[in-house]
């Protein structure tokens, strides 16, 4: 937990801010943070992006709400299961601003020369290529819940649906089927949640 | 093999309370093979863990916690089956009465882990410590289980493991956490929920040592030893004032599983270089 | 300007007692400018420190340390010259008698800090902690000075402070530090000469924001905290629940007497940015 | 504080031994550690050179018996006062075996480009080049304790005759007119401690 100054924050649209904010620890791809509102509580946020030193998030207007007079705010992380980009090819599928969730995968992914290609469902994205069909090395996906039945069996979808508490696997508040989402997570393959 | 209260470990690194959730607990004897694991604080009926904030680190593998023993309640024990690595259960209640009733739906586990000394929910824990001798002798009652208290780094240590043992407590587990508290400087609010929280870790195990070390002395009885073990050499540190096991918890949660396994590793690196048994271990720091 | 038992204090940032040997004091006044300096311990006679290993690093910014009170007696007090920051004596002795003795010779320095709270010399420090009622009201009646009693963090903290108050102490400097052992693996002999030593620095100080928060809220008492400060935002941390002044300590040890320098400013630029005064601070998330 | 492990020691001559001993965190010149004997002494050492994470130490016979039997010893430190070399010329001064005390100063200047010049009195030493006067921007020394008042006054010599207990300044048991050995030096100004 440090509290790391907010570079600063922006209005996307109308769902969405972007936060830039100081973090020495550079994450991995497949991690997230969580944001913590002292004594109050504390909530799991998505990687967008990181580089050299600032960690970029997008967080919806409640969230914002919550910090936007603050120069400061209180992170912990980076938290879950890291992800080994050791494949030479991924898919990417996501449901509108879902990309967000798994932006930070996919670009860590580009920089290290995979080929990334994308399905946004009703979104668009000029940053990677259009996925034509399903072949890839690794698909990952971020879509609403009931979604994720339509996902590829192997892929592994960012679990953003359960409630989280201590995010680091020990209170058992976000296990789904036998995997906590903290810890096994937030990335879990498709046919270990699905019956 | 290592002897604790008539049963045989095969060696001894086990899982502390808090760490594992039930339904893990499988996975992570089988993946990780650690001598015993020990559940989750078990009450009667389930108890949600406090909101979050629960868990937060505080300094470099050093945790404040409150989780609140959250815990899905005594009945669930049956849905673990038998294991490669045994199993301790631990135990809370609000009163001598719900403990009783929950030691008694304990069906499985070779130990009896009773928590009088949790800081983390007002009613359980260490609430409850000052009655250790009427919990004991009550427990003592309705088991045949070897049955281990777990108690807390206190001025009254000496006093309150005296009474554990007197009232017929198989050994103790030492030492449960140190209430502490975090202020979010931006809010000057409590970063806990629940306010304040229990120090775990690396910054405690200097006190760990010497409350074992103190109670071993005092009545050289069987203790599981836990209290920021980080390493093979912490490990052995606490043996060497007494433990007979070693319970990991906090360098879990801030390395995970795999912590298990390195410091199993180190630990028999260690004899092996120093060409020692774990039984020419424990205790020895004490008696010199 | 700080208001501590009716003294104006420049900033809150001291030194914690242990720290300035008694000739540097006048070097490190000067160049590091700390609000006000508490000396060593100093009793009746003077007292060799404990045979080394006295002080030991045992992670990252924690320390064990068993000096001992060593000190050379209340006599040399009177070698320290005015200075630019203040002086809090710090007193101790085996008896309440010595104590008195003690002070009845402290002829400068603004405050009076009982040492009643060191964990590292049997019968000296906390070995007198059951007696701060009778030591107080005793010490009070010998002296004009504003009395400060330093209490550790225990268990019965706020049935030792309300006996410290109730005795007429002016205030009280929390926490001292919490007894603790580290073995050397390598010839399983305890580290420390004296067998035990005291752990400070940064893995006490959520105790030590847990203590001072319950003490100024059951009393709403002037404090001198100490425990762990580190950093702007610790000490900032400390003041929120209650502390005045803040004491400096491990950190001198471990960065050096620069560390006062940075520490300051690091707290003038979190009240620049704040908009806040120092007072607007003290207590405020104990009354959240 | 940390476990070191020993890679080798061995007899140097009667009066000496050489220890090479795995430390992380490499020491600045004019440092010292100190060796933890446990629950009974801690000797302080001079650092005669410290090389990719091994650090070099010549000790006595007597303390060499202490640590002889073991694969690991307690070393605490770096400890004292670094110096800043941002000189162009050093003279060391030194009386027989005291030169070991200097030795890791001599060669890290030696490794900067600075002018290292030595006058080994009663001894020998092919590594630097022999002194022919005083003249140098720093002189740092190590002689016996009669030997001090001979040394320019200007001198920075190593205090290794005072006793020393907690090592980090707090004890007081190292003072020496009102500086500390073990902070304010080891490496102390002539002229502030001959009177």
């Amino acid at each position: 937990m440090i509290y790391s100054e907010i570079l600063y924050s922006k209005k996307i649209s109308n769902n969405l801010y972007e936060i830039a904010t100081f973090f020495p620890q550079k994450p991995q791809p497949g991690q997230f943070v969580s944001l913590i509102i002292a004594g109050e509580k504390e909530i799991p946020l998505s990687i967008t992006d990181y580089y050299e030193g600032i960690l970029f998030l997008h967080v919806s207007p409640k969230i914002y709400d919550l910090i936007r007079d603050r120069k400061k705010i209180l992170i912990k992380g980076p938290l879950g299961r890291p992800l080994k980009l050791t494949v030479s090819s991924i898919l990417g599928i996501a449901y509108k601003d879902l990309l967000y969730d798994i932006l930070y995968i996919l670009r860590e992914a580009k920089r290290k020369g995979i080929n990334v290609k994308v399905r946004c469902i009703e979104c668009n994205t000029k940053e990677f290529p259009k996925a034509d069909d399903e072949k890839a090395d690794l698909i990952i996906a971020s879509v609403p819940k009931d979604m994720i039945s339509s996902l590829p069996k192997e892929a592994l979808v960012y679990v953003r649906w359960v409630k989280m508490n201590c995010m680091l696997g020990v209170c058992g508040v976000c296990e789904i089927k036998e995997n906590l989402a903290c810890i096994d997570g937030p990335l879990i393959k498709v046919s270990k949640i699905v019956d | 093999m290592i002897n604790l209260a008539g049963i045989q470990f095969k060696d001894p690194i086990i899982i502390s309370s808090g760490i594992v959730t039930l339904s893990k607990i499988q996975e992570v004897c089988k993946n990780y093979l650690p001598s015993a694991i020990t559940t989750k604080t078990l009450t009667l009926k389930p108890l949600n863990p406090h909101d979050p904030p629960t868990l937060v680190k505080f300094h470099d593998k050093c945790y404040l916690n409150a989780i609140g023993l959250g815990n899905p309640g005594i009945d669930e024990l049956k849905k673990i089956n038998e294991e490669e690595c045994k199993l301790i259960v631990s135990v809370g209640g609000s009163s001598i009465d719900e403990i009783m009733e929950v030691i008694k739906r304990v069906d499985r586990g070779e130990i009896i882990e009773l928590n009088l000394s949790s800081p983390n929910r007002k009613g359980y824990g260490e609430s409850l410590a000052s009655y250790v001798y009427e919990v004991v002798k009550n427990v003592k009652g309705v088991t045949n289980k070897p049955v281990f208290v777990k108690l807390g780094p206190w001025d009254n240590i000496i006093e309150s493991a005296g009474r554990a043992i007197s009232a017929g407590a198989d050994g103790l587990s030492l030492i449960n956490t140190v209430k502490g508290m975090v202020i979010d400087v931006e809010t000057f609010k409590k970063v806990m929920h629940y306010g304040t929280g229990g120090i775990s870790g690396k910054c405690i195990h200097p006190l760990a040592v010497r409350i074992i070390h103190d109670v071993y002395k005092e009545y050289n009885v069987d203790i599981i030893g836990m209290g920021g073990v980080f390493s093979g050499i912490d490990a052995i540190e606490l043996m060497s004032v007494g433990a007979k096991l070693i319970g990991l918890g906090t360098v879990i949660i801030d390395e995970g599983y795999s912590s298990i396994i390195r410091i199993r590793k180190e630990m028999e690196e260690y004899l092996k270089e120093k060409g020692l048994k774990y039984s020419d271990i424990i205790g020895v720091a004490v008696k010199k």
